[in-house]
């Protein structure tokens, strides 16, 4: 049985710690690219948290949203590709295939979310740091667009467990680094067609909804919005 | 007029939201994608030195021995995504008695005797900008030998490079096997 | 030629590629034969110690096999061996439960930093100028032996002081052995943002000096007191996973969260309710709330019992804390108050948190103590849903009378022949930077004859060492830490070796053994190595089915004791004996160094979410994990309130001094709606002088210009009592890196 | 040499067969230009696309804003010169090689911007229509790949629009020059003889070219706004990018035909032949397409301001009263104040100096247009946490600046190659039937044995 790969970030619960972020750029082989690069808007955060303020002081108030890719089943960046090095996977993930990239951008121009990032020069890490790249996952070169897979690397290595003992991967099994790393468990990841998954309770949930949804991406990211009873 | 036109698409960051800064220096952070044009134009068309090793392994010898691949060698490839390359310290287990009168491997013990290991040179290594993860254990299990990447090794001294493993290879092994041809199998 | 081929040929051709190629020559380094075996590209999960704050998190790091580059008796090379690749919080601890923080997982990068120190150094230049040559072990431990063995013959032992980190540890237990067996001074510890006065306050409340533990998972409702117990403070990641569980985790209950504190913190901006009061007037609205409950009888005022005692006219019933008192001197409106009040003592089980700026004001340890009295009087304190003590095991963090780093400055500033010959200094420490200028601490150091220390990377304050034997990596040596909060149960986190040393490193504890040893008359202490003592402190922890206290232990990444159904309270078990008779404080108005009319602004500086108090500065991801209040990454900012700014023609970017009575610093400012416009905020952690490559230079210190005051009861410095003046200096010199481009998310609500 | 019993012929055939000093100095200059620009892009691919201004999440801008541009002045001549031709406007015959030649290198410049703006272009090729070894073939629901068909149609197409009727020309030089040249031009002309046939031939040709290469030239504008309104960016999906971005195209290459006409005139001591009846007619269509142009700038405008999306409204603002509010009013006096103010009165309209004014205006106007629509659009995008200014760098702006030399560089070599005036169509233009126009044609020139 296929997988559909989703996931629901529960803002009630997200605190705006930025766990995520840190174990995103360390499981991802995500490059450090320094203050000027940075200024320059060359930072590549494949997770990031948006905080909006709302109101004046002191009646102010802080809206934090971990945006990630959303993995759309619409998805805008696509169609526009034109290698197929952006392109939709049986299990339902936007993938992005590096070395079909020619790096023209227009994915990262597609998409409403600003997700999508490009490299902009070849990654290095000043030695030893080197040393704690992950194997699995590329460290990719100049010129190809790259953005958050829902760590890929995880579900094909669990698929692989899973075909050798010939079973499904088991709800929980299964995690992306975010979500691992996520100390309010505000990131729950899984597979959408089981129903009885934790992910599918969630995106059920009454204060689910979509982010962009008049955009019509059809996202499988749900966010839980937050109740304030103040 | 260039210069014209110029002058105003600057003017664009009227408003922007920070100064202006340098551009970047070759910066310690970035560096070109290869250290030279020819590095670059030999990646470009694939083409790769034939590898020399560090130590003259004879493979034949050692399957005559009815040694298997996998039992003492590359035995990481049932359990893992790399095969391995053994270090001195294996070759010792079985050297440190055996055909201890051979001057190569009088040469491998004294190489041992100094803490040095052997770098093998990888013979099926891939191109970085081919983005490409294999995993061995994954297709043991679905029982390919060895032979059908590898080739006949067991009748080579030093393993040479007998098939060509571009991606055509593992595409037509995938469809005719049914197994996913989806690019990021392999390609993450 | 095949049409691949030729299109790839006109490809380059076309891209103007074809120059002459001028090959680099590869050379090869020698390989070392590996001491370990590792399957290659199979991850092993091994546990660790969280070392980055005193949460005492436990951690598993993914070990898998690469090439390294090393050097084997005195040969570089590369060598096969288990490299660290991530850090994840262990499930099975009670603090963190498989969870932790961005600056934890960072914390893989203090192994693999750039900047490590790889072996011991000597000082060659002046002192502070950051000069060294590399020496052998051998040599630099001869030459340690050689002072502290001067200090016996001249009958000066108690001239060896220790200046290390709090924190209760098996390393730290060592550290005093070895001091006591020494004849030397007591060590001195010392971290900018530690909650003593809390701690105190707990003692003479409850008579446990250790840090709270809140069982949110249970309360309804949470009024937090500055405490920035999501983000900084206490156990951010217990905290943060008891707080998912408040908000979500219970059907049909959704516990609330209250926020009082003059600048949003990160915990401010999740909370239902936020309020700004006066800085420093704290205290005095927990008052407020309890004289409401009483005067409304909604719990009995007796319920306080010994915590109430300690708070000036407690049993009288708070006479003068009114509501609107309270208003006219907090700045909270007389009707919030009791609305508060009332939801405090009817949406139970409630708990009231204090902690952070409101402690570090001269009235600190009043305040701490009145909310200890509004916890016990609304019966929050050993209850589900309220404020809890863990269980201790082992010695905790011995009370200080009186800070001892400042006792330490004191001497050295006083006297004129230096009382201290010889300062060792733990790595982690670095008051230089982490302590107002004010204090002279430098100056003070400097008069040190003879400066060691075990620093793995070279800082404001280890720089002016004279001999550095830097320590292992947190993930190369033993470790052990015994959190003081954060779980409901007795915590010793304990930690192998995940990895073998990258550099001719030394654990420090192992070099204090060795010295010890090698002393003309030993120290005899009674273990050989560092894992020879810990082993021995689990030899009372009884065997389980699984094995002996020791082999669980090490497999599990700790040990930790069966859930007790309610912390003991009363019961000190503090090393500190019967607390002493307590005596009513009063919670008077917070006092404040510079007068109004010269230094109009609160400034208040406060623990950056990346860099803690600065010592984490030198992590390049934490550096560009964007701040998520500020979005700023690689920078440092003065925070501004919008009505503030514009008075003083002030725009986003620009460059700005903030000035005190004790100095002077500039800083881009940055315009932030969640803040007093009677408040200047800084974060703490960046400016440092030399501190790596990535945190050296980079924006200014705010400690530097705070006032020395302290809180006067116990000592601490209390850093959020100075007032400055703030004025613009420039247009942006871009120094402000922001990641994101509006501050609202519907900017301009469209059409007008 | 032989003598011509016409004057046209000699006038026409100076530029090609005299060389001034002043040519090679004007070449060298150009030539120096366009090497700067290659310079700037080894380097750009050498230390990676990072050099340039563009950032997360504006990853398109001045590359993307000249490859527009040119593509767009190359709407100039086939356009022009094909509906004169079916129109058979008499003034058109001085007029149309001079336009034609500009589509075509304008197609070749703006053709590059595709690749010097890729992230990897070594793999440019990618784009081309064929299967590789995987039998995949591109991705044709994607616009770049209906780019690259439609552009090299397109150049095919004005290439031959434009080769057809050098051929007699062609045929004219070669028995007018000697040695190598002469050998050229006597390839080139295909062995033109001039029989009726020959002349019927052509003429059906050039008919049924100029009736093929309409569509083609309106596609291709179209396709090019696809890129923008395909994508769900503020101000990008626009049902209305298609005509605009045509008539844009056109309205920029008519001005880049009339400065050209204006140099040539200049340069060649054209006088003769470009009289200002010509410019004024141009003129006249340049007004017009300022008006169209200014008409959908106008609805396009008030759609966004009236649907008052917030997304859209926030690109909206930046443009008109944001950071992007200079440029936005500089481009609105440049497309539609100036051309309005000089061309709408006649007395300006008739002077060449007046047409040129509004040309060089319009011009600059129409690359301001191009970035306007691409670089505020991507810097606002749905999550303002995301939004961004872009200013552009150093290597962008020398590549900029040498593809205009290139077009000039190009140019000016055209014109000393073929007679930059069609010098038959000209006299045909005198003569009623072509088959009796007097062209010096000798028997050994056809190859007839006396």
């Amino acid at each position: 049985m296929a997988y559909k790969w989703g996931m629901a970030v529960d803002l009630d619960r997200c605190t705006g710690c930025e766990a995520c972020v840190i174990a995103c750029g360390a499981e991802n082989n995500i490059p450090t690219v320094g203050p000027t690069e940075a200024a320059r808007g060359r930072a590549m955060p494949w997770i990031r948290v948006e905080r909006y303020w709302e109101g004046e002081f002191p009646d102010v108030r802080l809206k934090f949203r971990p945006v990630l890719c959303q993995q759309c089943d619409n998805a805008p960046c696509e169609p526009v590709c034109p290698t197929y090095a952006s392109h939709h996977t049986e299990d339902g993930l936007n993938a992005q295939v590096y070395n079909r990239c020619i790096g023209t951008r227009y994915c990262a121009n597609a998409c409403p979310y600003t997700v999508r990032f490009f490299n902009f020069f070849n990654p290095t890490w000043d030695k030893p740091l080197h040393l704690q790249l992950n194997p699995d996952v590329s460290v990719r070169e100049v010129g190809v667009a790259e953005k958050c897979t829902f760590c890929v690397q995880r579900i094909n290595a669990a698929k692989t467990e899973a075909r050798a003992d010939g079973t499904n991967i088991k709800d929980g099994d299964l995690q992306t680094a975010c979500a691992q790393s996520c100390p309010a468990r505000a990131i729950v990841f899984g597979d959408l067609n089981d129903p009885d998954s934790e992910v599918s309770r969630l995106s059920r949930s009454p204060r689910g909804s979509l982010l962009l949804e008049e955009v019509g991406t059809k996202p499988k990211v749900t966010y839980l919005s937050r109740q304030s009873q103040a | 007029m260039g210069l014209f036109v110029a002058a105003i698409a600057c003017s664009a960051g009227v408003g922007c939201r920070r100064a202006e800064l340098p551009a970047p220096e070759a910066t310690a952070v970035f560096t070109p994608a290869h250290a030279t044009v020819g590095a670059a134009l030999r990646d470009f068309f694939n083409i790769r030195p034939s590898v020399v090793q560090p130590f003259p392994f004879p493979h034949k010898t050692h399957a005559e021995k009815k040694l298997g691949c996998t039992e003492y060698c590359h035995e990481a490839v049932t359990q893992g995504p790399r095969a391995g390359l053994p270090s001195v310290s294996t070759c010792m287990g079985c050297h440190e008695w055996v055909a201890t009168d051979r001057p190569r491997i009088q040469e491998l013990m004294s190489h041992a005797k100094r803490g040095l290991d052997f770098t093998w040179a990888r013979v099926y290594a891939y191109p970085a900008q081919s983005h490409v993860r294999f995993h061995h254990a994954a297709h043991v299990r679905k029982d390919i030998a060895c032979a059908t990447c590898h080739g006949p090794i067991e009748q080579q001294g030093v393993a040479e490079r007998n098939v060509d493993v571009n991606m055509g290879f593992c595409v037509n092994c995938h469809t005719a096997k049914g197994a996913p041809n989806e690019c990021v199998t392999c390609h993450y | 030629m095949d049409r691949r081929i030729f299109l790839k040929v006109t490809a380059v051709t076309g891209a103007g590629t074809t120059l002459a190629s001028c090959d680099a020559p590869v050379h090869q380094l020698v390989r070392f034969i590996p001491e370990e075996t590792h399957v290659p590209g199979v991850a092993e999960w091994k546990p660790g110690v969280c070392p980055i704050c005193q949460a005492g998190c436990g951690v598993l790091v993914r070990v898998m096999e690469g090439d390294a580059e090393v050097v084997r008796n005195g040969h570089a090379g590369v060598v096969a061996m288990g490299l660290a690749k991530k850090l994840e919080g262990n499930p099975e601890h009670p603090i963190n439960r498989g969870a932790l923080c961005a600056r934890g997982q960072a914390a893989v990068q203090l192994t693999y930093h750039p900047d490590r120190l790889t072996r011991p150094r000597k000082r060659v230049g002046a002192r502070g100028s950051g000069q060294f040559k590399d020496v052998s072990w051998e040599d630099a431990i001869a030459e340690l032996l050689s002072k502290l063995e001067a200090l016996i013959a001249a009958e000066r032992r108690s001239a060896l002081a220790f200046l290390g980190t709090p924190g209760a540890s098996a390393r730290a237990d060592l550290v005093d052995e070895f001091l006591t067996r020494f004849g030397a001074r007591p060590a001195a510890r010392f971290e900018l943002f530690d909650n003593d006065v809390l701690r105190r306050a707990n003692e003479l409340s409850f008579g446990r000096y250790q840090l709270p533990t809140f069982d949110l998972d249970q309360a309804r409702l949470v009024l937090s007191l500055g405490a920035d117990f999501l983000g900084t403070w206490n156990s951010p990641v217990s905290q943060g996973a008891a707080y998912g569980q408040m908000r979500q985790g219970r059907v049909g209950i959704r516990g609330r969260l209250i926020q009082v504190e003059p600048r949003m913190s990160q915990t401010g901006a999740n909370a239902d309710e936020w309020l700004p009061a006066r800085p420093g007037t704290e205290g005095i609205l927990a008052l407020g709330l309890a004289r409401v409950v009483m005067s409304e009888n909604l719990r009995p005022a007796a319920g306080a019992g010994r915590a109430g005692a300690l708070v000036d006219g407690w049993p009288a019933g708070l006479l003068d804390y009114t509501p609107e008192q309270v208003e006219k001197r907090t700045g909270v409106a007389a009707a919030r108050v009791e609305r508060l009040a009332r939801q405090l003592a009817n949406e139970r089980p409630s708990v009231v948190i204090i902690g952070g700026a409101p402690l570090a004001h001269t009235n600190g340890l009043a305040s701490a103590l009145a909310v200890n009295a509004l916890n016990a009087l609304l019966g929050s304190v050993g209850e589900p849903g309220g404020v809890s003590f863990m269980p201790q095991v082992g010695r905790t963090n011995p009370p200080a009378s009186r800070p001892a780093l400042q006792m330490l400055l004191a001497d050295l500033l006083s006297s004129e022949r230096s009382p201290i010959d010889v300062l060792l200094l733990d790595g982690g420490v670095n008051p230089v930077f982490g302590s107002p200028q004010a204090w002279r601490t430098r100056e003070a150091l400097l008069k040190v004859p003879f400066i060691v220390s075990f620093a793995p990377f070279l800082d404001e304050t280890s720089a002016l060492a004279d001999l550095v034997l830097p320590d292992h990596g947190f993930l190369e040596g033993w470790d052990e830490r015994r959190p003081e909060s954060g779980a409901r149960v007795a915590v010793r986190t304990v930690a192998a070796p995940a990895l073998r040393p990258l550099f001719d490193t030394r654990a420090t504890a192992d070099v204090l053994m060795e010295v010890g040893r090698r002393l003309g008359r030993p120290l005899e202490l009674p273990w050989q190595t560092f894992e020879e003592m810990l082993a021995s402190t689990f030899e009372t922890v009884p065997e389980t089915p699984e094995g002996d206290g020791w082999t669980v232990a090490k497999r599990h990444g700790g040990w930790w004791g069966a859930p007790a159904t309610s912390a003991p309270v009363v019961r000190p078990r503090a090393s500190t004996g019967e607390p002493p008779t307590p005596t009513p404080q009063r919670v008077g108005d917070p006092q404040f160094i510079g007068d109004q009319a010269a230094f109009p602004y609160h400034f208040l500086p406060y623990a950056s979410q990346a860099f803690l108090d600065g010592s984490v500065a030198h992590l390049p991801w934490l550096q560009e994990l964007p701040d998520v209040i500020s979005t700023a990454m690689w920078s440092t900012w003065v925070e501004l309130n919008p009505k503030t700014a514009a008075r003083l023609e002030i725009r986003q970017g620009d460059l700005v001094e903030v000035t005190s009575p004790h100095g002077a610093l500039r800083a881009p400012a940055l315009v932030s709606p969640g803040l007093a416009p009677d408040v200047v905020a800084m974060p703490v952690g960046q400016g440092h002088e030399q501190f790596t490559r990535y945190a050296s230079g980079r924006g200014a210190n705010p400690v530097n210009i705070l006032a020395p005051t302290a809180e006067p009861v116990t000592g601490a410095l209390a850093w959020a009592a100075t007032r400055v003046k703030i004025a613009r200096i420039s247009d942006p010199d871009g120094s402000l890196i922001m990641m994101a481009g509006s501050l609202h998310e519907h900017p301009e609500g469209g059409r007008d | 040499m032989s003598q011509t019993v016409d004057p046209i012929t000699d006038d026409l055939l100076r530029p090609v067969l005299r060389t001034s000093p002043r040519f090679w100095l004007t070449v060298a200059v150009l030539g120096l230009i366009v090497a700067a620009g290659a310079g700037a892009w080894i380097y750009q691919l050498y230390y990676g696309f990072g050099v340039t201004g563009i950032r997360w999440p504006i990853f398109w801008a001045v590359y993307v804003t000249n490859f527009v541009f040119w593509i767009g002045i190359s709407h100039a001549g086939t356009l022009i010169s094909a509906i004169l031709r079916l129109m058979d406007a008499e003034w058109r015959r001085p007029v149309t090689r001079c336009a034609e030649a500009i589509t075509v290198f304008a197609l070749m410049i703006g053709g590059m911007f595709p690749i010097i703006h890729l992230g990897r272009p070594w793999h440019f090729f990618w784009l081309i229509p064929y299967p590789n070894q995987r039998g995949l073939w591109p991705n044709f629901r994607s616009p770049l790949v209906w780019d690259f068909l439609a552009i090299t149609t397109y150049l095919i197409g004005s290439v031959l629009f434009l080769a057809l009727p050098m051929i007699p020309d062609f045929a004219l030089l070669r028995d007018r020059t000697t040695g190598w040249r002469r050998r050229v031009y006597g390839t080139l002309a295909l062995g033109w003889r001039g029989t009726t046939i020959e002349w019927q031939r052509l003429e059906t040709a050039m008919s049924i070219m100029a009736v093929v290469i309409l569509p083609v030239a309106v596609s291709v504008h179209t396709i090019v706004s696809f890129d923008f309104s395909m994508a769900p960016v503020p101000m990008w999906h626009s049902t209305i990018f298609g005509p605009y971005f045509v008539a844009g195209a056109i309205f920029s290459g008519v001005a880049a035909l009339i400065l050209a006409m204006a140099l040539l005139r200049r340069f060649l001591e054209l006088g003769a032949y470009l009289r200002p009846l010509h410019f004024e007619n141009l003129g006249k269509l340049l007004l017009l397409m300022s008006l169209v142009w200014s008409y959908f700038v106008f609805s396009e405008r008030l759609t966004i301001w009236y649907g008052n999306d917030p997304a859209e409204m926030a690109v909206f603002r930046t443009t008109q009263e944001g950071s992007f509010a200079p440029l936005y009013w500089t481009m609105v006096v440049c497309n539609f104040i100036v051309p309005f103010a000089l061309l709408a009165p006649k007395r300006t309209r008739t002077t060449i100096s007046g047409c040129v004014a509004a040309s060089v205006a319009v011009l600059v106007g129409m690359w301001l247009e191009r970035f306007l629509i691409i670089v505020p659009s991507l810097g606002h995008k749905h999550l303002p946490y995301s939004w961004a200014t872009y200013r552009p760098q150093p290597v962008e702006i020398v590549i900029t600046i040498a593809t205009f030399a290139a077009m000039t560089l190009f140019y000016v070599l055209f014109a000393k190659f073929v007679p930059i005036i069609s010098i038959w169509e000209l006299k045909v233009g005198r003569q009623p039937a072509p088959a009796a126009v007097d062209l010096d044609v000798r028997p050994e020139a056809m190859g007839v044995r006396r």
